[in-house]
């Protein structure tokens, strides 16, 4: 699966440090034994996230400096990690479908179907007389179904992902349109506002599910089969389908899981807004892929990151919490947004080139 | 043991692992297999030869499942099997080694090793043992040098072809298939891959080995399969003693002279160098680099694998840049780190790694010959369609391409045909210095033997030719001049016929000539 | 009454006479086609004029109603109303994205002798619509802004934050001057403001940043109660009860809440949401060559423009049961 | 940009109808040199648009059926044109970045930025003054300066063109905003509505300028070095630039090219809507991307089709046509829309298969 980007200079780069002091073969060799295993991990990693913490960093700094106790207050820094929560389940999924070579536009029509469907007259009848978690698994299955949808398309169609995507985008904003007529529904079931919006160790319920969601992510990712096959599918589908992982199969989970994320995270709108509607999610396809990709995963597959993601998603919240704190015109922000994105890839690239190996 | 092929007595021979009979596969537009046969026993090294095109990637891709053939029929151990999936293959311990490395870039060595078969529990990778387990394996292949843990993307070419080799012998193997493995390989490692192919047969394991070098498969092969345009043309042959001349004749169908051609007399040391390399270096990679080639002289470079030698010709053309020292075509000084520099002086590069650098995989034969010569084609911007096809038919022609046609995407050509279209390129450019990075890689010996005349009459008509190539013997009798690297510096500089293959090997092994 | 929907129910003292020439307006006539294009049904207000505007249709059985897919790209709509030209509709009720962007295809429609009416955003041409009938966005900001000066009384150091809709739109830019001018009259200004999407998201996530923002508010203007919803949301999360809320538009939701009168939400300014189906209502008689039943011009008025009263505790039965559900 | 799909399947499939009788070798190698050249091309061309064709006229025969005359008039026709040049402009133009291998989502922005520059009321009385096509000259003059900024970015800044159209798309849009103050600015130059909104021959020159634009993309593309060259940069950038290709530099041409056509697109907008606005060309960038992807262009890059654009162009305007002359619900009309797109494109694979070599 092709090329990152014609531009994005592929070819070897010679290393940076120059020993100018001749080294026998055998001797660089061992050099590298030495290197490797954890110590160089760490290395890589943080050289990879390097440029996205001090990006960070440099934005908190602002904040501070800009906000004063406004910002770097506890009540500040938890409404930003809530507002950071939604988009950030989304984000995740996100990672696995792009780690994997693929990409979904729909993922806000996606929340939105979740939500209207979660808050339907029905679902809520039915979550009254049994439990409000019912209400969250209609949301997850919905969320998931209409990730199997993509995937069947994808894997089994061919059709190219951003087409699919796009067509469910389409239709699953419409869906969600005709299910609720285009009303914002209330939530109006019992428990559920109390058990979704309560804090637990003074952190909010919804701050706890992005960071279990992440958590389970980076497990996934990082550490299972289930992820090694992601970036062998993203990275060499044919090498992949060579070496008996079943690349379609594996296609299709990858969108479902997508899918799952986008319902938990319509839930956690749900009880954020305490309504389902048609509306939600708007715009949140460019969101989270920009998220991703600003977190430094190969937008071509092959490799992924969950921290940078979440690193990423935390960028654009703050972002937003800081121009907000300083009554920004929206306009202004938009134009410093863009300029602040290029500004942290940049910095993110540089500071990687000098780290990798 | 020859039996020409036809007929076999029905019911396996003893020792006999695999039979394949009548194995068609279509392509859309080629019939790429048209009715193979093969008889592979265990323990044997059984050799594939053919010409480029002739079907033998294909015909283990069929082998290992990777494509579904249209007919035919597979025995395995004198039991018919459908091989419906490469895991399928995988389990009866067919394990394959293919010619394009099918690898992931961005995982590890280890993670690459055990893809599709990584070592978890309940769904958890088991990291360490899995790593310890391929240090192992890198041991008993030679090579504890390769980290388990670095990136496959990071390897040099040849160590991504360990990894490859690593993978299949991770599992039980009871056929090991390798598809021209010792073509990113030099000398020594060669060697040492024999060594391991040993081990493999004395355990019983048998070995289909496809290769294009003779001396190997007189070296290493029991027995021969020639294939010839999709057919088995012969079986059995023993690999020792069949004469080559016999082999060329059924593989090509014609007789072949495998010489190199004569050099031209008299002394060109009078004229003007046409490429001047000063002190050129390469950050951390090779310095000191200075040398000359003049019009119609042909230089080569051999060295170990790693030793440097793509990367000096990469600089010379620009494609890197250069940390010091200086490039010069017919006088005048190349700008730094400009390719398009390099090509407008008429410098033209065929780089080692064709898919990846050289070729448009997607694109039709003739637009990859002209890529680097559009501006012979347009007037004010404006291509001649035709006039560039004619002009592209005319030289993959010349250069016998196959199949014919070019408007087939290059991806469904074999790979010494794609390298063909390569040297198409810029003799199509008509280059004034042409640096040829592993020329004959995966090129059949018609095709070789046709290709080093080309080289010979390239320099005959002017131009100054730049060699690299892991084969000494091919350095020795194409090139005028030999230069010998050595981790990054010339350590040698003369005339081909004052040095010999060994001379070669202890320059490149010790730094000096024993 | 001649807009009953517009009207709150006890104040249609029209009588018999309404009542005869309401009915006579009521009667079957020839059928008209009508074309109605609006934006985007992409928050309840919009969604609400669409529907309004269709089940206004339904009640007639001589009105055709054509209704083109909501779209933001005025290039679209454009070319819907150029569809509706050449279909020959009767009449075109066209709520436009944009104004003056609309301007140049409704003066084509009629010069092609299809009357336009105009709802809600106003054409920068008066040739271009036989009848326009607006909310009143600025009028909307003052009667915000006036509420705020009398619930604050003498407090002259008074916080007043300002949530605004789509901030590209010129009627958020109306409502934000009227509100600014009103406040100004007794010494306020606004302290923060931000904008949202019209959207119940972008109003929770908005308003969050917003009260973090302005740790201490005493009133706060939202533009919109559809992402009113959501500032709700917001504020419950934030548990801030410090401040009076005033909605704008008149959503059921937001007048239930006031009703209740136990939140932050004590009054709401009304953006009628029935302008499409005036628009429908108007397009028919004016096809039929009725006028207005309570007026004594003989013609359909040029232009109407609806009021934006302030709902309160006090009056929010005299409005709830005509607040569109968002 | 990155890849198709991990899972389209890349790996070479079966020939769909297997003839049972065996061919000589060699016989179907003449086969394919008489088939070659002109008629081969015809073949290959027509297999590639053929389902795009179908789809096209499949939609048309829905159009008669259900609109009768009223679709069928050429007024109406005329409409559909009318409405399909403006983004017909901006995809041609994507049709060029995407075969280069890259990607723009900010062409909606800069649409925005050239029309609200081009009608700013310093622009408009310099228009005043001397002539009307000053204006157009600075539409196109800022498009192509976006372009300029989104090219160089990506080529020479090494940022990946998602990431850099993103955040151009965030700054253009705003920076608009800030120029027109979020106003709409009516335009009132002497002859501009005269030239721009009549029509030459019956056909409106709007028309008449996507034609022109469409023509000459056609032979950039088809019949140029340049053509030549872009699908060589997105088919390998490596191997393009070790032929001798600037691949920076043509990359960057790109962008200014498509740049350039939003400045098109913008003039022919500021045109039919006589204003200029912050707002205008809202989500263009899906609606170009999407029309170029279905006219069969590779996301991955190193293919591209302006007919097949064209055709993709048509076939969603066409749809919304039918969609208003037909009175569907709004709601109905995205998940209409949605189930449409997969059709076409599953058509399309379908008979490219079957047609292709
Ligand atoms: N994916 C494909 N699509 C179409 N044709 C193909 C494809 N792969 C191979 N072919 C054709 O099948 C024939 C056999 O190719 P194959 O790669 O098996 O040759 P080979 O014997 O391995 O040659 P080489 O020595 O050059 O590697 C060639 O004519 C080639 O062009
Ligand atoms: N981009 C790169 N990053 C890191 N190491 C590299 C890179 N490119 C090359 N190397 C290493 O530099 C050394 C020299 O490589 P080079 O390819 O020039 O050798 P070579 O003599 O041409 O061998 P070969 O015959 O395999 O081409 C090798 O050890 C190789 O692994
Ligand atoms: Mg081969
Ligand atoms: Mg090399």
């Amino acid at each position: 699966m092709s090329s990152e980007t014609p531009t994005t200079p592929t070819a070897p780069t010679a290393p940076p440090a120059a020993e100018s002091a001749r080294v026998e073969r055998e001797a660089v060799r061992s050099d590298e034994i030495a290197d490797q295993g954890f110590l160089r991990m760490v290395r890589t990693t943080a050289g990879r996230d390097l440029g996205l913490v001090i990006a960070l960093a440099l934005l908190c700094l602002v904040g501070v400096v800009t906000g004063g106790d406004r910002f770097a207050d506890i009540d500040n820094v938890m409404t930003i990690l809530r507002l950071a929560a939604v988009i950030g389940v989304v984000s995740i999924g996100m990672t696995f479908v792009i780690a994997g070579g693929g990409i979904d536009l729909s993922v806000g029509a996606i929340v939105a179907l979740s939500s209207v469907w979660c808050t339907a007259l029905s679902t809520q009848v039915m979550a009254t007389d049994s439990h409000w978690s019912v209400m969250a698994l209609t949301a997850v299955l919905v969320g998931a179904g209409c990730g199997l949808v993509n995937g069947l398309l994808i894997a089994y169609g061919g059709v190219v992902p951003f087409i699919a995507t796009l067509a469910m985008l389409a239709s699953a904003r419409g869906l969600a349109e005709l299910i609720s007529d285009r009303k914002t529904q209330i939530v109006d079931v019992p428990g559920f506002r109390e058990a979704m919006s309560g804090d637990l160790l003074g952190v909010p319920v919804l701050v706890w599910i992005f960071a279990i969601v992440a958590a389970l992510g980076w497990v996934l990712l990082n550490r299972t089969t289930f992820g090694r096959r992601t970036l062998a599918v993203g990275g060499n589908a044919e090498a992949a389908r060579l070496a008996g992982i079943s690349v379609k199969r594996h296609t299709m989970m990858l969108y479902v899981l997508l899918g799952a994320c986008c319902g938990i995270a319509a839930i956690m709108l749900v009880s954020r807004t305490t309504t389902g509607s048609s509306t939600h999610g708007t715009l949140y396809e460019l969101d989270a892929i920009a998220a991703v990709v600003i977190g430094g995963t190969l937008l071509s597959g092959g490799r992924g990151t969950i921290v940078g993601t979440v690193l990423g998603v935390l960028i654009f919240t703050v972002l937003s919490n800081i121009f907000t704190l300083n009554n920004l015109s929206f306009s202004a922000q938009s134009v410093v947004k863009g300029l602040i994105i290029v500004v942290a890839v940049l910095l993110q690239q540089r500071l990687a080139r000098r780290t990798s190996p | 043991m020859t039996e020409q092929s036809g007929a076999q007595p029905q019911g396996a021979e003893p020792g006999e692992l695999l039979r394949m009979r009548g194995i068609v596969k279509r392509f859309p537009g080629v019939l790429a297999l048209s009715g193979v046969d093969l008889d592979v026993r265990a323990g044997e090294v059984h050799c594939l030869l053919g010409q480029n095109g002739a079907g033998k990637s294909t015909l283990i891709k069929v082998l290992s499942a990777a494509y579904q053939p249209e007919e035919g029929e597979i025995a395995w151990a004198g039991e018919p099997v459908r091989l419906a999936t490469p895991v399928a293959a995988m389990r009866l311990g067919i394990s394959t080694i293919y010619q394009e490395l099918d690898l992931v870039p961005g995982l590890t060595v280890t993670e690459n090793v055990f893809l599709g078969r990584e070592l978890s529990r309940g769904g958890f990778t088991r990291t360490s043992e899995a790593t310890g387990r391929v240090r192992d394996i890198l041991r008993r292949l030679g090579h504890s040098e390769v980290d388990p843990s670095a990136l496959v993307g990071d390897l040099s070419p040849a160590a991504q072809q360990i990894v490859s080799m690593a993978r299949a012998l991770s599992h039980d193997t009871r056929l090991l298939i390798l598809d021209e493995p010792s073509a990113v390989l030099d000398q020594e490692e060669v060697r040492n891959l024999f060594r391991v192919i040993r081990d493999l047969t004395a355990e019983g394991v048998a070995i289909v080995y496809i290769s294009h070098r003779l001396e190997e498969i007189r070296e290493i092969g029991d027995r021969i399969t020639v294939l010839k345009d999709g057919r088995t043309v012969a079986t059995g042959l023993p690999a020792q003693d069949t004469p080559t001349a016999e082999l060329i004749k059924l593989m090509t169908g014609r007789a072949i002279e495998y010489v190199f051609p004569p050099r031209p007399e008299g002394d060109r040391s009078a004229a003007d160098p046409v490429l001047e390399v000063r002190e050129l270096a390469g950050e951390g990679r090779f310095r000191d680099v200075t040398f000359d080639v003049r019009a119609g002289e042909i230089v080569g470079l051999a060295g170990l694998v790693g030793s440097g030698r793509s990367e000096i010709l990469e600089t010379v053309y620009g494609a890197r840049r250069a940390s010091a020292g200086t490039v010069s075509v017919a006088g005048r000084k190349l700008r730094k780190g400009s390719v398009r520099a390099a090509v407008a002086a008429g410098v033209g590069l065929a780089p080692e790694e064709r898919k990846s650098q050289a070729l448009l995989l997607d694109q039709a034969v003739y637009r990859n010959i002209t890529v680097s010569s559009l501006g012979r084609f347009a007037r004010g911007g404006f291509l001649d369609d035709s006039a560039e096809r004619a002009r592209a038919e005319e030289l993959s022609g010349s250069l016998d391409v196959r199949p014919t046609g070019v408007e087939r995407p290059v991806r469904t050509l074999s790979g010494g045909n794609q390298q063909k279209v390569v040297l198409a390129r810029w003799l199509l450019r008509e280059c004034k210095v042409l640096l040829l990075d592993e020329p004959t890689r995966g090129v059949d010996v018609g095709a070789r033997s046709e290709i080093y005349k080309l080289i010979r009459r390239l320099a005959d008509d002017g131009v100054a030719v730049v060699v690299v190539s892991s084969e000494v013997e091919e350095v020795l009798g194409l090139a005028d001049r030999v230069l010998v690297v050595r981790e990054g510096r010339v350590v040698h500089e003369g005339p081909a016929t004052e040095i010999d293959e060994s001379g070669v090997l202890d320059l490149v092994m010790e730094g000096e000539v024993a | 009454a001649c807009m009953p929907s517009n009207d709150p129910p006890e104040k249609d003292t029209g009588g018999g006479t309404s009542e005869a020439k309401a009915g006579s307006n009521d009667e079957k006539g020839d059928t008209v086609v009508i074309g109605f294009s609006a934006p985007a049904a992409d928050h309840g207000w919009m969604a609400a004029i669409t529907d309004a505007a269709e089940a206004e249709a339904e009640k007639y059985d001589d009105i055709d109603l054509r209704v083109a897919e909501g779209t933001n790209d005025v290039n679209l709509q454009i070319s819907q109303v150029e569809t509706f030209i050449n279909e020959k509709v009767d009449a075109i009720v066209l709520l436009p994205f944009d104004g003056a962007a609309m301007t140049p295809v409704a003066l084509k429609a009629m010069e092609a002798g299809i009357p336009v009416i105009n709802v809600d955003r106003e054409f920068d041409d008066p040739n271009a619509a036989r009848a326009t009938i607006l909310g009143d966005n600025y009028g909307m900001g003052v009667s915000a802004g006036q509420y705020v000066c009398s619930e604050a009384g003498d407090n002259s150091d008074a916080v007043v934050a300002e949530i605004a809709g789509i901030d590209s739109l010129p009627l958020t830019q109306d409502r934000s001057k009227g509100f600014a001018d009103a406040l100004k009259k007794c010494g306020l200004k606004v302290n923060n403001r931000v904008a949202a999407e019209f959207t119940v998201e972008s109003g929770e996530k908005v308003a969050s940043n917003l009260l973090q923002a302005a740790p201490k508010i005493d009133f706060l203007w939202n533009h919109d109660d559809d992402q009113g919803v959501g500032v709700l949301a917001a504020i419950e999360n934030a548990g801030r009860d410090e401040f009076t809320m005033i909605g704008g538009a008149g959503s059921r939701n937001a007048m239930d809440a006031i009703k209740s009168g136990d939140g932050v939400l004590k009054a709401t300014v009304i953006y009628p949401s029935t302008q499409g189906a005036d628009g429908i209502r108007t397009a028919r008689l004016l096809v039929q060559q009725k006028a207005m039943s309570d007026l004594v011009e003989n013609e359909v008025p040029r232009s109407i423009q609806l009021f934006a009263p302030v709902v309160t505790e006090e009056n929010v039965d005299d409005y709830i049961d005509a607040a569109f559900a968002s």
